[in-house]
């Protein structure tokens, strides 16, 4: 017996239940990465016709710094979302890193790279008191992180007394500033090392794999001789390296590290956290995600924004019609699926 | 109220300041941000539309940031530099992470001035036209501690997010103005911006320790608000109270004397003077080096637009003093902190 | 006895996307009368009874219910023209009441009159006393033991007076004397005068108790509604699989006594209620456990797999002790595989493709470095194995769930096969899959034993276990009660059985 | 141990019961003022609030899902509550009633988006959360409304025998209608059987759209009347109301053993849970703790209280067969 459309492929990344290019079209057409394209030209396009300077180098090139650390924010959530649990503490955790970054280059004068790999390397160990509380305690993550987000983050408020560091080598705030071809913010380069590296892990490696497994079907996997305590705290420690990055380029945006960057709690982050995810496909349930549906989602939903706040539209209401924007694009997606499946059964 | 409030300082405005300054640039199109959705800056709204009107601007549009956040205010700033805005008064949404989009928005060539709140140097902002909050509250503790006649002097003090560096400058400005005058800061609750925490700790605080305080010193709205709901709750007037702002409650517990007296700002003179300035800025005037700043924690190049402690005695006239303050402030502000060809 | 037509579909045509599962499909019952629906897997019998109950809807064809042409919007529809049914799956919800979930459907008369639970219990009791089933019906369903659960559904289903009651695999996981209370209660149904519908995969139960049978192939009638009288179970299975049932009959092996155990467990006893367990399997040696339903054999196995602590004696490997802590390190170090026998919830990740299910148990060894891991390398590992499995399927990216019961099992075991197991623990190979696929897993279970891999076979069914064991041994109350030499005669081996079974129950 | 009391222990409410009353006697002993009549009404305000919204987000949890909007739907309400009564002078109780149907509206719109598209109730609630919210700001352009009726007010400020406030009454009674509905009324159970197993209700002939729309109806209704009691509990009607509601909401039923796969959650035992929150909220306040280091300790105490309810189940557990 075999496969005939099989073994001409590449790596296909179908154990992700993501179909891509170079299986059926039709296929193609049907997923949320589409959908979300789809949507992203469309709605550049209507907001290119409908204000002044949409695709202006300025706009572009904000656009694409705020987007950068959105989809590093949403990426950090999904790699959590995945195990079917959640990281409230996204916005802690990045606060956390971001101070200790901070800390290490003004008050103790380390260089800054290694700064830098501290922070992402505290990142991960919060990550890991998550993950490791979580598993072992077998609570829901939702309530540990919801917990561990007041702990990490009134700790960091504790010791820094909201004191931002700003003397920071201007390598921070020039890669902030810096445009790439006049357009691009070298952030999106960031988010999108990111990203390829979460494909990589994904599609091409026992331990990625591991992960969706595990999400999936917690009990399937450890009888199939997966220690899933350990990969969900993995996650975890993924979830809480990402969520530095962001905050760091935060810090880069900024010029400084400072404790307000992701609000009250770091609750700031959370919406735009579970947007991006949950927009390109990932399952909250687990076991199932889309890296670049992550990045497609978090990149239109913080276009939606800047092209209404481009649009003028009454100033208070602006967050009515965003609300109303996400509506008709999640529902003109839906639509869209369902007209593909019909058809595609007759 | 404070439409009334608008109306009245726009009134007074005008007529002390006749229709003058004729080297206005038409082109200016300045905004007005605050950090977020607050009651506090509505006066800047009435106040950028009169400057606009008064000298002859494009336009002086109040924009608000959706939510109470960074990010949400750094993007709102980026848009309207891409809508073509040119000059900003802006209330930063953190006095030190804001530094870096107002040095890009004068890197783009439009003037900052900082508005009710200051930036902290070094940043490209002109000056900070605004309330020095850690001063306020110093001001605010001791016309507390004057009323407090007792031996003992126990004040309890209630103020915003930590997140806020200015919360931390108002803590310790209450407690070096307790310290100087022999009283003591019993208890200090924070993190009470939303009014339902706010209610909830308040309540509880005075519920358990009413008997063990003597006075309460508030330093942002929505606890100054409670707390003077909660003074009046108890009745008894034996707790003095200190507030900050205009909120409506507030003026109202003065008047009726559950609240001894609250310190004011002077947001529609931010507003008024702020746009002013930013299109003086546009159309080749330069701040000088040597005016009279005055300095505070934030930075060297504050000017204070003024702030009061208004009791019982001048609630009802507090506006007509504002409007003074913003008069001679005004009059005078050209040749002191600026030169124009 | 006057039976007439209760209720007939004719020309039935059902598509989903990609697959056309019933392709004019009819079937008459008639009113006191058990009626067979047999096929095999993916032939279109859950489709069929899904059309029937209002679940999907039919692309043509109709339905007619006591002469009237019907159309079932929803479920609630079809349950209101009292056409009851037990799925498949599990339907009730897990920490509602007994009697609540067998009266689930009748509560939704008045939305905010007070649920009256006595009454309820009451009623619940009588259904349950019916089945012969001794339980409070106050109990949570969850506190049910999975058998129990199946005989409340079918109660629940008992309860709406059915004029026509569907039963999908009811039996699949009751015990022998379970099923036959079930089978004296249905007859008993049927004298009363209800039509019933019937779908197994163990033709003997559906030959004892049915009179009339359809047969489905490929999603087309085989036979229509015919007389189960005068058809062998050589011509049943003909009909299903459109050739006579291969010889798969029992086969004498013989392991030379001289080679040493591959697995022995002395003297085990666990945390939860084993005691003194003493069993070995050779190499190449297929050693069957046998015991009823909650007699401790699946438990057994997961202590052994390390997922619940032994308190005492010890697990030896190739003669070394060895302490197993996870399957993991069963898998990765002892080379012990485990075919589970809850396929859909611990023996594969439903939503994930062929690939990523077969693949599960190589993903480490086959990983470089930092774990680096192509498609290409897990496929090159795992097509062998699939392809001698005679997976069906369209390609190994498709979703497992899409596939039938047989081929998602065959894909459970062939991971262990791909991990290159020596020891296999198989628990309930044969749950829900059809005779061919079934027949073809026992030649695939001896084979391997041939080929030196040392099996542990736990199984209920009774039948499968003389077919395939060499030695059984069997369980009951988490203790071994002794062992047979299986001979391969059925008659003498299952009362030997039974004999070990009872004396225990009666010591 | 005799059997009730073994029933008693593996009840959800058991376990926080247990904790809270722990909490009272080790707060009592070292604060008693926290035992003094007003102390006991100002927690008794706290509880009936959060305690409307805590069943708010419970009853969605019980169908399996989430309302991120609750906080925007009580907001809405509140606002429009008090500012029909300040810029139209309605009278309170048809200001009142309005404002309640507009929550039931709001639930409505969310639960016939999710039951119709299929689409997850997070996206769904998510964008209706910003809808909410920002037709609150574009009413209020952030300014409070401020002129209520008296009415409102004195109930607001008003208690029974000086201890239990006026507030307290509405929550008691929605506590009651919601314990005996879950536990007794078909339309209760239909709720938890959708949620513990949606494919089995649909087979058992339930309406799973009805019901989730029913769910998010009462959802709505209830945030609604949450914001209501806020405004007479603050004297005034605030924009920001319902802007922290989201973690409190969900907090209270899990800490009350609810389950966020829904079809199984407790009334009594949320409701301990709001009395735990609040009990920890004002014993903060009481000590007097570092306001820096307020946040550690809350998120400690919440993890101390989920800890030892599961603590006591797994020990109960570990009797029971695993299911």
């Amino acid at each position: 017996m075999s496969y005939p459309d099989l073994p001409a492929k590449g790596p296909s990344g179908d154990i992700v239940g993501k179909p891509r290019r170079n299986t059926a079209a039709t296929r193609f057409y049907l997923t949320n990465e589409f959908g979300l394209i789809a949507l992203i030209v469309l709605f550049a396009l209507a907001f290119q016709f409908a204000t002044d300077g949409f695709f202006s180098p300025f706009n572009l090139f904000s656009l694409g710094r705020i987007a950068a650390v959105n989809i590093m924010i949403g990426l950090a959530m999904m790699v959590v979302v995945i195990t079917g649990g959640l990281n409230l503490a996204v916005g802690a955790i990045g606060v956390c890193a971001a101070m200790t970054c901070g800390y290490l280059i003004e008050v103790v004068g380390l260089p800054w790279p290694i700064a830098i790999l501290s922070a992402v390397a505290l990142g991960a160990m919060l990550g890991f008191i998550n993950g490791w509380t979580s598993v072992r305690t077998g609570l829901h993550s939702f309530i540990i992180t919801l917990a561990t987000m007041s702990i990490f983050f009134g700790v960091m408020i504790f010791l820094t007394r909201a004191e931002s560091y700003r003397a920071l080598p201007p390598v921070f705030a020039a890669f902030g500033r810096m445009k790439l071809l006049g357009i691009f913010s070298p952030l999106l380069l960031v988010s999108l090392m990111a990203a390829l590296f979460l494909g990589y892990l994904y599609n091409l490696t026992a331990v990625g794999r591991e992960m969706l497994a595990a999400g999936a079907k917690p009990e399937a996997a450890e009888m199939s001789g997966i220690n899933v305590g350990r990969i969900f705290i993995y996650c975890h420690m993924l979830s809480g390296a990402l969520a530095a990055c962001a905050a760091l380029m935060l810090v880069a945006r900024n010029g400084a590290a400072i404790p307000s960057m992701a609000g009250q709690l770091g609750q700031d982050w959370l919406l735009i956290a579970f947007l991006g995810p949950v927009l390109g496909g990932t399952l909250l349930t687990g076991g199932k995600a889309s890296v670049l549906g992550t990045c497609l989602g978090a990149f239109l939903v913080t276009m939606l924004t800047s092209g209404l706040l481009l649009l003028q539209l009454g100033d208070f209401w602006i967050q009515s019609f965003l609300g109303l924007l996400l509506l008709a694009a999640v529902l003109m997606d839906k639509t869209r699926r369902t007209f593909l499946a019909r058809r595609n059964m007759a | 109220m404070s439409n009334y409030l608008r109306r009245v300082l726009a009134i007074g405005l005008l007529s002390a300041v006749g229709v003058g300054s004729a080297s206005a640039a038409g082109d200016s199109k300045i905004a007005l941000v605050p950090g977020g959705p607050h009651p506090y800056f509505a006066a800047w709204e009435q106040a950028g539309k009169d400057a606009a009107k008064d000298f002859g601007l494009a336009a002086a549009d109040y924009k608000v940031p959706q939510k109470w956040e960074l990010s949400q205010q750094n993007q709102l700033l980026e848009s309207l530099l891409t809508q073509g805005y040119n000059g900003f008064l802006i209330f930063p949404g953190d006095p030190v992470g804001s530094v870096s989009t107002v040095d890009e928005l004068v890197s783009n060539g439009a003037p900052v001035v900082g508005g009710a709140g200051c930036f902290k140097d070094p940043s490209s902002a002109s000056f900070c036209l605004g309330t020095d909050t850690g001063n306020s509250a110093y001001i605010g503790t001791k016309e507390l501690l004057k009323t407090l006649t007792g031996t003992k002097k126990r004040i309890a003090h209630f103020t915003g997010f930590l997140v806020d560096p200015n919360t931390q400058l108002r803590i310790d400005a209450v407690k070096k103005a307790a310290e100087e005058e022999g009283a003591t800061v019993v208890q200090v609750i924070a993190d009470i911006d939303a009014p339902e925490p706010a209610e909830e700790k308040i309540n509880a605080y005075l519920a358990a320790h009413a008997n063990d305080v003597d006075g309460i010193i508030t330093s942002a709205w929505v606890p100054a608000v409670v707390a003077s709901n909660a003074v009046r709750k108890i009745g008894d007037k034996r707790i003095k109270m200190v507030a900050i702002d205009h909120d409506e409650v507030v003026l109202k517990a003065i008047k009726d004397g559950f609240v001894n007296g609250t310190m004011l700002q002077n947001p529609y003179g931010q507003g008024y003077i702020g746009t002013f300035v930013l299109d003086k800025l546009r159309s080749g005037c330069t701040v000088k080096t040597d005016a009279p700043f005055k300095k505070n924690a934030l930075t060297d190049k504050f000017i204070d637009s003024g702030t009061a402690y208004v009791a019982a005695d001048k609630v009802d006239t507090y506006v007509d003093a504002m409007r003074d303050t913003t008069k001679k402030l005004f009059e005078t502000f050209q040749a002191t902190y600026l030169t124009c060809k | 006895m006057a039976s007439e037509i209760a209720f007939q579909a004719t020309g039935i045509e059902k598509s989903f996307p990609g697959v056309k599962a019933l392709k004019g499909v009819s079937l008459t019952l008639k009113t006191h009368s058990i009626h067979a629906l047999l096929g095999e897997n993916g032939a279109g019998k859950s489709t069929l009874i899904k059309i029937i109950t209002g679940v999907h809807h039919p692309d043509a064809g109709r339905l007619i219910l006591e002469g009237q042409e019907v159309h079932f919007a929803s479920p609630r529809e079809a349950i209101a023209h009292r056409v009851g049914v037990v799925h498949q799956e599990r339907n009730l919800i897990p920490r509602f009441s007994v009697a609540e979930n067998i009266h689930l459907e009748q509560l939704g008369a008045s939305l905010l009159k007070p649920v009256d639970y006595a009454n309820l219990n009451k009623q619940a009791a009588r259904w349950l006393e019916a089945l012969g089933l001794d339980i409070d019906p106050r109990t949570p369903v969850s506190r049910l033991s999975v058998a129990k659960m199946q005989l409340v559904e079918i109660a629940k289903a008992l309860s709406l007076r059915s004029r026509v009651l569907l039963l999908d695999e009811p039996t699949a996981s009751l015990t022998p004397s379970e099923t036959d209370l079930l089978f004296s209660f249905l007859r008993k149904l049927r004298d009363s005068g209800a039509s019933l519908l019937f779908v197994s995969h163990k033709l003997e139960e559906a030959q004892e108790l049915c009179d009339s049978v359809t047969v489905l192939r490929d999603g087309s009638n085989a036979c229509e509604s015919r007389p189960m009288e005068g058809l062998g179970r050589q011509d049943i299975v003909r009909l299903m699989i459109g050739r006579a049932e291969g010889d798969g009959g029992w086969r004498k092996r013989d392991t030379p006594p001289g080679v040493p155990p591959a697995i022995e467990l002395k003297n085990v006893e666990t945390s939860l209620g084993h005691a003194n367990v003493n069993l070995h399997v050779r190499k190449g040696e297929i050693v069957g456990l046998y015991g009823l339903v909650g007699a401790g054999r699946t438990e057994l196995a997961k202590c052994i797999l390390g997922q619940f602590p032994l308190t005492a004696g010890t697990v030896e490997i190739d003669g070394k002790p060895a302490k197993i802590r996870s399957v993991g390190e069963a898998l990765h170090i002892h080379r012990v595989g485990y075919v589970s026998e809850d396929r859909k919830g611990e023996g594969l990740v439903l939503m994930h493709s062929v690939l990523g299910n077969a693949g599960i148990t190589v993903w480490r060894p086959l990983s470089a470095l930092l774990g680096f891991l192509t498609d290409r390398l897990v496929r090159h590992k795992v097509t062998p194995y699939i392809e001698k499995l005679e997976v069906k399927t369209p390609s190994l990216a498709q979703t497992v769930a899409n596939l039938s019961g047989g081929n998602q099992q065959k894909i459970s075991v062939a991971k262990w096969l791909a991990a290159g197991v020596k020891i296999l623990l198989v628990d309930e190979p044969s749950v829900g899959i059809d005779i061919k696929t079934k027949a073809y897993l026992h030649d695939l279970l001896r084979e391997l034993a041939d080929n030196g891999t040392a099996i542990l076979l736990i199984t209920s069914d009774m039948p499968e276990m003389i077919l395939l064991a060499d030695r059984i041994l069997v369980m009951n109350d988490y203790r071994l009660q002794g062992q047979l030499i299986n001979d391969g005669s059925y008659a003498g081996m299952s009362e030997g059985i039974m004999n070990l079974i009872h004396r225990s129950e009666a010591a | 141990m005799n059997g009730s009391l073994a029933n008693a222990m593996r009840s959800d409410w058991f376990g926080p019961l247990l904790v809270t009353i722990i909490a009272v006697v080790i707060v009592g002993s070292f604060n008693p003022s926290f035992l003094s009549p007003l102390n006991i009404q100002v927690l008794l305000l706290a509880i009936a609030v959060n305690g409307l919204i805590a069943f708010s987000q419970m009853l969605i949890i019980a169908i399996g899902q989430m309302n991120l909007s609750v906080g925007a739907i009580g907001g809405l309400c509140a606002i429009v509550f008090a500012g029909m009564m300040d810029v139209w002078h309605v009278p309170a109780p048809l200001a009142a009633l309005s404002a309640l149907s507009i929550g039931v509206i709001c639930g409505i719109i969310n639960g016939v988006l999710i039951a119709r598209t299929g689409i997850s109730a997070f996206v769904i609630t998510l964008a209706t959360l910003s809808v909410y919210k920002g037709i609150n700001l574009g009413i209020t352009h952030a300014q409070p409304f401020y002129n209520i009726a008296e009415s409102v007010k004195s109930v607001g400020q008003g208690a029974i025998f000086g201890v239990v406030p006026w507030l307290m009454l509405p929550t008691m009674a929605v506590g009651l209608v919601l314990w005996f509905m879950l536990n007794r009324q078909p339309i209760g159970r239909f709720i938890l059987a959708v949620g513990g197993n949606q494919h089995a209700a649909e087979l058992s002939g339930i309406s799973i759209e009805n019901t989730v729309v029913t769910a998010h109806a009462l959802s709505g209704f209830l945030a609604a009347l949450a914001g209501l009691l806020l405004v007479a509990r603050l004297q005034m009607g605030q924009p920001t109301i319902g802007d922290d509601w989201l973690i409190l909401s969900f907090a209270a039923p899990v800490i009350g053993g609810a389950i966020l796969a829904g079809g199984h959650v407790s009334v009594p035992a949320t409701l301990l849970g709001v009395v735990i929150v609040a009990i920890i909220t004002q014993a903060l306040v009481l000590f007097d703790i570092d306001p820096f280091l307020v946040q550690v300790v809350l998120g400690a105490m919440i993890l101390a209280a989920v800890g030892a309810n599961r603590f006591r189940e797994s020990r109960l557990s570990r009797k029971l067969k695993r299911l």
